[in-house]
Order: C-alpha cells, then structure tokens, then sequence
C-alpha cells in the first residue's frame, strides 16, 4: 500500500498546507451558513449562471434602484467555494452604488487572475477567497456569482437604455 | 502478460511522484494512462519513417504507409471487426457526428425519431440535437430504472415505425451500467433502424466483437484505451459506408475533383478527409496490441475484481451514496459517488490533496445529471494498471474528507 | 539560433540512413519532418503531465491545462493572432469544412457565390461544393495567367454582389505562387464577402500575421509546419466565432443540454468538440517556438536562397518544365516541374532509388492539373533542414533519369 | 555533398538493383511502343478509371462478342507501369474468352498481392510486371487497366441481364 489507510482523523485540519489556504475558517463558515440565501422581494433583474465545466449553478435576484443595489438573494447548487463567494459577495455588494460594484467585481477578477493583491477593505470576507489562485480550476468557482452579478448589471442597463 | 503490478511497470507516469507523492489515479473514464510501448512507437515513427500516407512513390513513405496500415489492422483486430468498414477520426465524437451528419442529414425528415437514452454522453446528444434541428427529427430520450439501468420495457415501446436510428451507450461514463446493446440492436432492427453503439467505455475495458454485437455502427476514442489523444474510430458495416454521402470534404476522400463537381472515394477513406492522424493511428495501433496481448478476458476480470473490492469498501463509508447497478457484473469501470456532506469538487480537492485524482462534475452527461437530482457527482475510475492498493487509498481519502469538511 | 546545418542536427530522421542511404528528404510540402524538441515535449507530455483538460481539479490535470494553455498562446503568437479566436482542429481540412458547414450552411442560399481559384487544394474545393449542393449556391473558379498567378482582373470581376464568400490558398502546394491575399481580402471585403485563407503552405515558411492580413479565417495544418500529425488550426476574428452556428456537437462545446435542446460555449470552444488532440496541441506549441526562435524571416530567407539555388539547377535540365512564377521571390517553397520524356512517377521512383524523396501525382489539386494540360508532376519541397547539396542531389538524379529512360 | 553530382549516365542500366527488376527492358518496351494504343470500331462497351491517389486515367475500349473479347483498345495518361500494363494486357486478352480473361483478371490481382507465383504461360511479357510487388505503391498503376477491364466485364454482364 502506499499509504497508510487510517489517517489521522482529527489531526487533518490545519495540516493539508494548500489545501487549508483554500478552504480557509472563514469560507467554510459561509458555505455553511450562506449569508442572503434565498430568494427575495421586489428583484429587479434575475440571471442563471452556471459552470458548464463543472456544473455549478447561480441564480441570482437583485433589487437595483437608485443607482445601488438595494438587494440581492442567490440559490442555486455548487462546490463550497462558489457557495461561499455567493455569500461574501452578497454582503458586500449590497447597499454599495453600481459603480461600486463594478469596481469590486474588477477587482476580484483580477485578484483570481493574479494581477493585484486582494484588498481586505473592499472585499471584507471575501478576502480569503485569494487563497483559490492555487487551484486554477477553482478560480471560475470562486467568479461564478461576480459574473452573474456583472451580467445583471448589465441587463439592467439595457433595460433601462443605457 | 503477468499481472497488474507487472502491467502497472509499463506506464511511466505511475512510476513518478507528483508534488513529492505517488501519483494514484482513478481518472480512467477521463482518458487514460499510455504504456511505454505507445509512446515509443510514436516516437519511433517521428524518427525513423515519417512520411504523408498513401501517395508516396519512395521507400520512406511505403514504410510509413506499411506502419499505418499494419495499426489499422490491429486496431480492427481489436474489436473483430473488417479495415474495409474502419474510419479513422479525430476522437468518438467525431465518429458520432460523422453519422449523424453524413447519415442523418439526407435520411432523416419531420416526424422521424431519433431515439437515446438518459445516460448519454453529451458526444451522443447534441449531434443529434443539431442534425435533428436542420431536418425536423426528433430526439426521444429512453428513460433509466431505478437501479440506474436502462428501462428496457420503455426503449421497447418507444422504437416504433417511426425510430430512423437508435444509438446508446455501451456503458455509461457516469453510471458504469453495461447496457444490452445487442438486444436493442435486434429490437431496432426489427424496425428497420440504424443501430450505433458508443463503445467508448466498453471498448477499453472488455471484449468487444463488432461482429457479434450486430449493430451498424460502433465507435470508440483512442485516449481512453491506452492509445493517444487526436485519434477515435468508427466501425460500420461497409454497405452502410457506401450508402452514405461524405461528410467532410478534401484530399483523400476524393475519386475524381473537377470545377462541376466530384465523386468520392469508396470503402472507409470517402470519410477520412485531409491527412490522417498517423502517429496517432500508429500509436493506437500499439496500444490495441498491448491490450490483445494482456488478453481483452484479462483486462474485464482484473477490472472486475477491483470494481467489487471498490463497491464493498465504499458501501462502509458513512453518507457515501453510490451510483450505478450495485451488482459489479452488471458495471464496467466507472464508480460515481456522492458524499451527503461534502460537496463533489470539495472530495476530489481533497483528494487530490492526498494525491488521489479523481474526477468531479457533470461528466457531461447533463440530461442524466438532472435525472439523478444533483449538479455533479465524483468518479473514481480504473484501467489495467489500477490496484486494491490504490482503491484503499481513495477509501482512507473519502473517510478523511468527511471529517476535514465535518 | 545558428544557421541550416545546425537547424538540421535537431531532426533525428535525417541522421539515420534508410537503405544505408542519408535520407534526402524534399516532400516537406506534403509533411515535414520533426524536429527532436517536438517528439520530446509530447513524449514528455506522456509521460509526465498527461490528463484531460478544462475540467479536472486534480494536480496533474492543472498541470496538463498548464501545458495546453501555453501551446494554445504560442502557436497564436506565431500567426500575430489572439487565442481567443484559435479553434484547435484534427487538420486544416476539417477547418475548412467547419467554415464550410458552420457559416455556410446557414449563410449560403439559391444564388449566392462562392468563389476559390483554379489552383486550390482539394481541401479547400470540395468542402464549398459540398455545402453549395447543400444550400444551392455555386462554387465559381477564379482562373490564372500564363504564368501561373492569379489573374486578378478575372478576380476583381468575379467578385461581386452575389459573392458570399472568397477562399484563396495562401502559396499554392502544387505551383509554389504566393498570391496576394491581402489585397483579395480587401477586394471581397468591399463587396461584402467573407475572406478565407488557407494558410497551409505559408504559415510553415514565412512571416504570417492575421492580423495584418485583415482576413476572416486563416485555416493551416501542424504537420507541414514541423509540428505532429492529427491537429490543424483555424484563426478567426473572435465576432465571427460567434455569429457562427457549432459545427460538429458534443462534450467540451456546451453551456447546457438539457433533453429539450443545448446551449453552446462561446469563444473557441463552440467548434472543438470532444477532447482535443492534447498532446498534439502542445507538440504544435513546440514546434511553433521552435520556428519562432529561428524566426519567420530566416525561415523564409534561408527557403528562399533553396528556392532561387535550385531553379537555377533545374533550368541546364534538358526537356525540363517547371511550373509557377519564374521569380523566386514571388513564391514558396515546392517546385513542380515534368520532363519531357519520362512521367513523373517514374522520375520520383528513379529518384527514390537515389534516395531523393519527391512527390508525383496531381497533389489534390486536380481542376488545376486539368488546366496545366498534365495528369501529374512530380514535386520538390524544402524546409529548414533542406540543403543545397540536396538540391545538387535532385538535380543530379534529374540527369539520371533521363539518361535510365532514355 | 551527400553524394557525387556527376553520376556516370551509360553505366545506370543494369546497376539500379531493385529499380532494374522494376523497369525491365520488356516493360519499358511495351511503355515506348504501346499495343492497342488507339480507339476501336464497334466497342460494346467503355470504361473511364482513374488512380485518384496519383492521378493515372485509363479510357478502355472492348469488344465483347460470341462470349469473347474480340477486341480491345486503350488510351489515357500514366506512368510507364500503368502504360505498359495495359499494353501487355491487351496483348493476352485479345480473343480470350470472358471465362478466361476473368481468371486472368484475378491471377494478376493474386500476383499483385503477393499470394501467387506469376505463371508466363498465362501473363505472356505480363509476367514482367511480377517486379511490381516490391514498390507497394506502384501496385495499383500495375492493376490500373485489368481493374478496370473487369469493371467492363461487369458493365457488359448487367447490360445482358446476366
Ligand atoms: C494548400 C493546402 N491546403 C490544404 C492541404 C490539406 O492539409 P491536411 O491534409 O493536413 O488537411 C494541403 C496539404 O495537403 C495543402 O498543401
Ligand atoms: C461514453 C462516452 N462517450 C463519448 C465520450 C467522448 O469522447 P471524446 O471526448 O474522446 O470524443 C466519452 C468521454 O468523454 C464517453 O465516456
């Protein structure tokens, strides 16, 4: 055998290296308790996202008015990284103009794709999400509800002729 | 040809760690590993007899031309089938689109049924999809059983007079179920429809005769049985290639070109448009060998004995949901599971953090996805070179992830 | 990166003698030969990295992407285009059909004309009048000069309201004319048609840029361009990709199938269906840094002194024909010529016992043999490797042949 | 130089090995003076083959009448075996029954496949073309007129309703 068959079960977190860089406390505290899970009232603009690779699943519901998202509630079914990112997502975006959030979004995606550091202020939680850059098939998980977010926006501003 | 240790010394990416740790890897239904003797023989050919195929006057290119033909001997061989009816393509999709184009586009109309089954790869799906939209077929899809095989009451009510052609796996990537594709063969010949057989889980794995399947088509992909990625073959009864219009169109699937018009070539070339894949015929080639050589019987019942093993020492792991027949006979290699706590791409990270590659997702087989009620499922999946040792391996991993993730 | 003679160290072919001969290889236009660094990288591939792509979480399946993705670039890099519109194919005859089915199929009607040259390869012949049988447009010929160019006043008037799409072979394999596709491309573009190039012959032995040839597809082929057997690329502005119906259906080209229809994939992705030829995409990204390191323009310089060194020879070759432009400048690499006295296939088997490798047949390209009057030529062509001692070789053989003959 | 550029032209003949056995004087013979070159009067049937592979075309021409070939003519573009082929096979079918020249057909076919011996008293100078073999490629200019004679044959069979 090649290795031993009875690991060392509760030794494990906290000894995996990258693997605990990845499913860091936090994030597996959000996919456990999702923040803004659910659907919600007044949405505006609903998209369906989903991971065609993988078949991760988003359904985003967002209350844009007054330039800002006023709200936000995601379903759908996928791994604890793109759970989590929905969540953290979730409360960050929510409250924040439209503009804000392109920002944000921006900045996340260049976060997953290694081009700047993640900056805690903006994304709060969604920090630790920065760990994800070392599995880069994990990194579409992680950008699955900032997408949809992104497409969102974008719908509503055809919808609303800008 | 020894055992599986002897077999596993033949595949030189086992034999080296990954990041520091042996490479364990149950991701065969993906694509398999490739022995030596195939990537030598390829490289072989790059250096000693590289030549186009079937137009050269020179010694180098009859060498060349003898290679070829030699592989696409043993690669018929392989599944008992004629060279006359082998048709060399790019991998099983390929193959199936081939049909479906150069077949279904001038036999098919409104009203006409294509008839699947749930448990499709999405390589036996969407070509019908696209030839069924630009001629008005419909595509009916046979539903499963409870115990995830395929529900043979529903597949004899639904062929009828109006089924042009029935295609099904032969085992499912997602299941492992083997499918009676012989028995349906019969059924969908008696009325009067074409049957296609997508062998590319069963052809790797155990003994497959063209001949005996009675079908009209078979198809199959390279990378999966041992052999290179760029290469699948299709397998059809010469009468049915001759009654087909070509598909691509260019050199070599050619008689005659003139600015009128053409005439084709007859016999399996009329659908090998443009240069071959050579090497990668040559390297099938060897890889069918290797395998006739292990024995195809060798190869079911080592694959076998450790389906049982796996399927027993998984049936032990608490909230561990296995799919698929539970009765290992009625598998072929693939085991998708689901943990209820852990999320699939979450248990193969794991995993693969414990150096056991597997695979998690759709195995792009949606329709079936959506039948089973989940967005994705894990799959651990073997081939010759597999052993019990790796099997316990992924048990002492799947055990570990519930608890990291607990 | 020093100078032919070294470039011809890193191809082990030409090292080995074959019938205790040195191997004089000049049929490079019908494939060329491989350079060590191409069969190790995939031999490497093999050995060391290989998994499927685009879907796995697991280390070595990163590793694999990684490789993957680096060819993808590199081979992008070579033509001064962007990945986001390179289309991996088995050949460039399927990437011609793929423009062929994918925008014609739809785009095409009663009427419309389609318009290549009397000098095409039948790859980029029958794939258009396959769809015009399709969709009821005809193929129109554009014919040449007596100097074997394009007559592009024949090609400014032919090109008009009714043209939907122009397909131009960049150099011409059987002729050796390079012809003016940036200037066709502007042409058809006013007029509202698409412009293809089939890029086959020139991306192998000069600077390329699609970007700067403005034109919609470029389709070329690995194995002319040192590159393995079983991969072509198509080069498309991403826009049209996308306005692009899928060609071929399957696993990898999806968004999502549901039994009801699919959804596709944008970008590249759409037209690759199935597993990729992977170890052969990355043997091409080898091969593509290896003609980059040399760089195009020596490349292209050093074919250039073979080309002028040998037409110099052939012209002291009594009852000796050599077909395209006169002026070396003015084409690629293979040189067709007949004698007078003794058919081609002849000549390439006297020159094969010499241990000249040359081509003889009509090169799938038989509407153009037709107008040249001639049911073959025999053919030399040269790459990298190519010496002018090989071509003191051929000439010398030449002689011979007529002397055997007589 | 690989090799010396000044061949010593007389001396090729005979010197060639394989070549030699390939091109024997009885084959470049028939290639130079070609027999039942030309068209024939009251043909009953025709056939067009090509090689597509090298481009080789055969136009045959045959007389088939009283259950023989009375007579045969061809014409068409190729290399000297496929040329000399025809010539030779003209020479032996001329007058033939179809019995026979059938069982010609398929004893040239064997001799190309290397499964039997060429027998001269059936092949006549046909019997030359048995140096074939060794140049796999150039089988098929070989078989090029006696493929398509018995697509003749055929032609004539199913015009008799037989
Ligand atoms: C100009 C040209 N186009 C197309 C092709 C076809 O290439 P492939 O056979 O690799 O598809 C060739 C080579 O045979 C060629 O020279
Ligand atoms: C059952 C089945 N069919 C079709 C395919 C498609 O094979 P390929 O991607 O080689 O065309 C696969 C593998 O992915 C498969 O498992």
């Amino acid at each position: 055998m090649h290795r031993n068959s009875t690991i060392d079960l509760p030794q494990l977190k906290g000894h995996m290296g990258g693997l605990d860089n990845l499913y860091q406390e936090v994030i597996l505290d959000h996919y456990k308790n999702r923040r803004h899970r659910g659907e919600i009232e007044g949405a505006t603009v609903t998209v369906d996202h989903n991971n065609p690779m993988c078949g991760d699943e988003i359904h985003l519901q967002v209350r844009l008015a007054n330039g800002r998202v006023e709200n936000l509630g995601h379903t759908g079914d996928g791994c604890s990284i793109s759970q989590a990112s929905a969540s953290m997502m979730s409360e960050v975006v929510i409250g924040k103009s439209t503009d804000e959030v392109r920002e944000l979004i921006e900045h996340m995606r260049a976060v997953m794709h290694g081009t700047v550091e993640a900056d805690e202020e903006l994304l709060e939680d969604g920090v630790a999400l920065a760990g994800v850059r070392k599995f880069p098939a994990r990194v579409k998980c992680a950008l699955l509800s900032w997408i949809a977010l992104k497409d969102a926006l974008e719908q509503q501003g055809e919808a609303d002729g800008k | 040809m020894g055992t599986a240790s002897n077999w596993r010394a033949d595949f030189p990416i086992l034999g080296r760690p990954i990041d520091g740790r042996p490479l364990i890897y149950l991701d065969s239904a993906a694509t398999s590993q490739k022995p030596e003797v195939v990537i030598q023989t390829m490289s072989d050919y790059y250096r000693e007899a590289n030549a186009n195929v079937r137009r050269g006057v020179y010694a180098l290119a009859a060498e060349s031309d003898r290679r070829f033909e030699h592989a696409r001997a043993s690669i018929a061989r392989l599944v008992d089938a004629s060279t006359d009816g082998l048709v060399v393509t790019k991998n099983v999709t390929e193959a199936i689109n081939l049909v479906a184009y150069a077949w279904g586009l001038r036999n098919l109309s409104d009203g006409d049924e294509i008839l699947i089954t749930i448990m499709e790869h999405h390589s036996n799906i969407v070509p019908w999809q696209l030839v069924a939209e630009l001629t008005g077929a419909t595509v009916k899809f046979c539903p499963m059983t409870a115990g995830h095989e395929l529900d043979m009451d529903a597949m004899a009510e639904m062929i009828g007079p109006r089924t042009k052609v029935v295609s099904v796996v032969h085992v499912s990537n997602a299941l492992g179920t083997i499918n009676p594709v012989a028995e349906i063969g019969r059924m969908a010949h008696a009325a009067g429809a074409l049957m296609v057989v997508d062998g590319s889980q069963s052809v790797p794995h155990m003994p497959v005769s063209f001949t005996e399947l009675g079908c009209d088509v078979l198809a199959f992909t390279g990378h999966k049985m041992l052999g290179p990625t760029g290469i699948g073959i299709l397998v059809a009864r010469p009468e049915l290639l001759d009654s087909m219009a070509p598909f691509m169109g260019g050199g070599e699937m050619i008689n005659d070109v003139t600015t009128e018009g053409s005439t084709y070539a007859t016999g399996p070339r009329k659908f090998e448009a443009g240069t071959p894949p050579i090497a990668e015929t040559i390297g099938l080639g060897a890889a069918a060998e290797y395998l006739m050589a292990i024995g195809m019987d060798a190869v079911r019942a080592h694959e076998l004995e450790l389906t049982r093993y796996a399927l027993d020492a998984m049936a032990d792991i608490p909230g561990l949901m296995v799919y698929g027949p539970s009765d290992p006979e009625r598998r072929g290699c693939p085991i998708s599971f689901a943990m209820d706590t852990v999320h699939a791409h979450d248990v193969a990270q794991f995993l693969d953090a414990q150096g056991v590659c597997v695979r998690a997702g759709h195995h792009c087989a949606k329709p079936l996805m959506r039948t089973l009620g989940v967005a994705a499922t894990a799959r651990a999946s073997t081939h010759v070179y597999s052993t019990t040792d790796e099997i316990d391996a992924l048990v002492a991993a799947l055990h570990g992830s519930a608890a990291y993730f607990a």
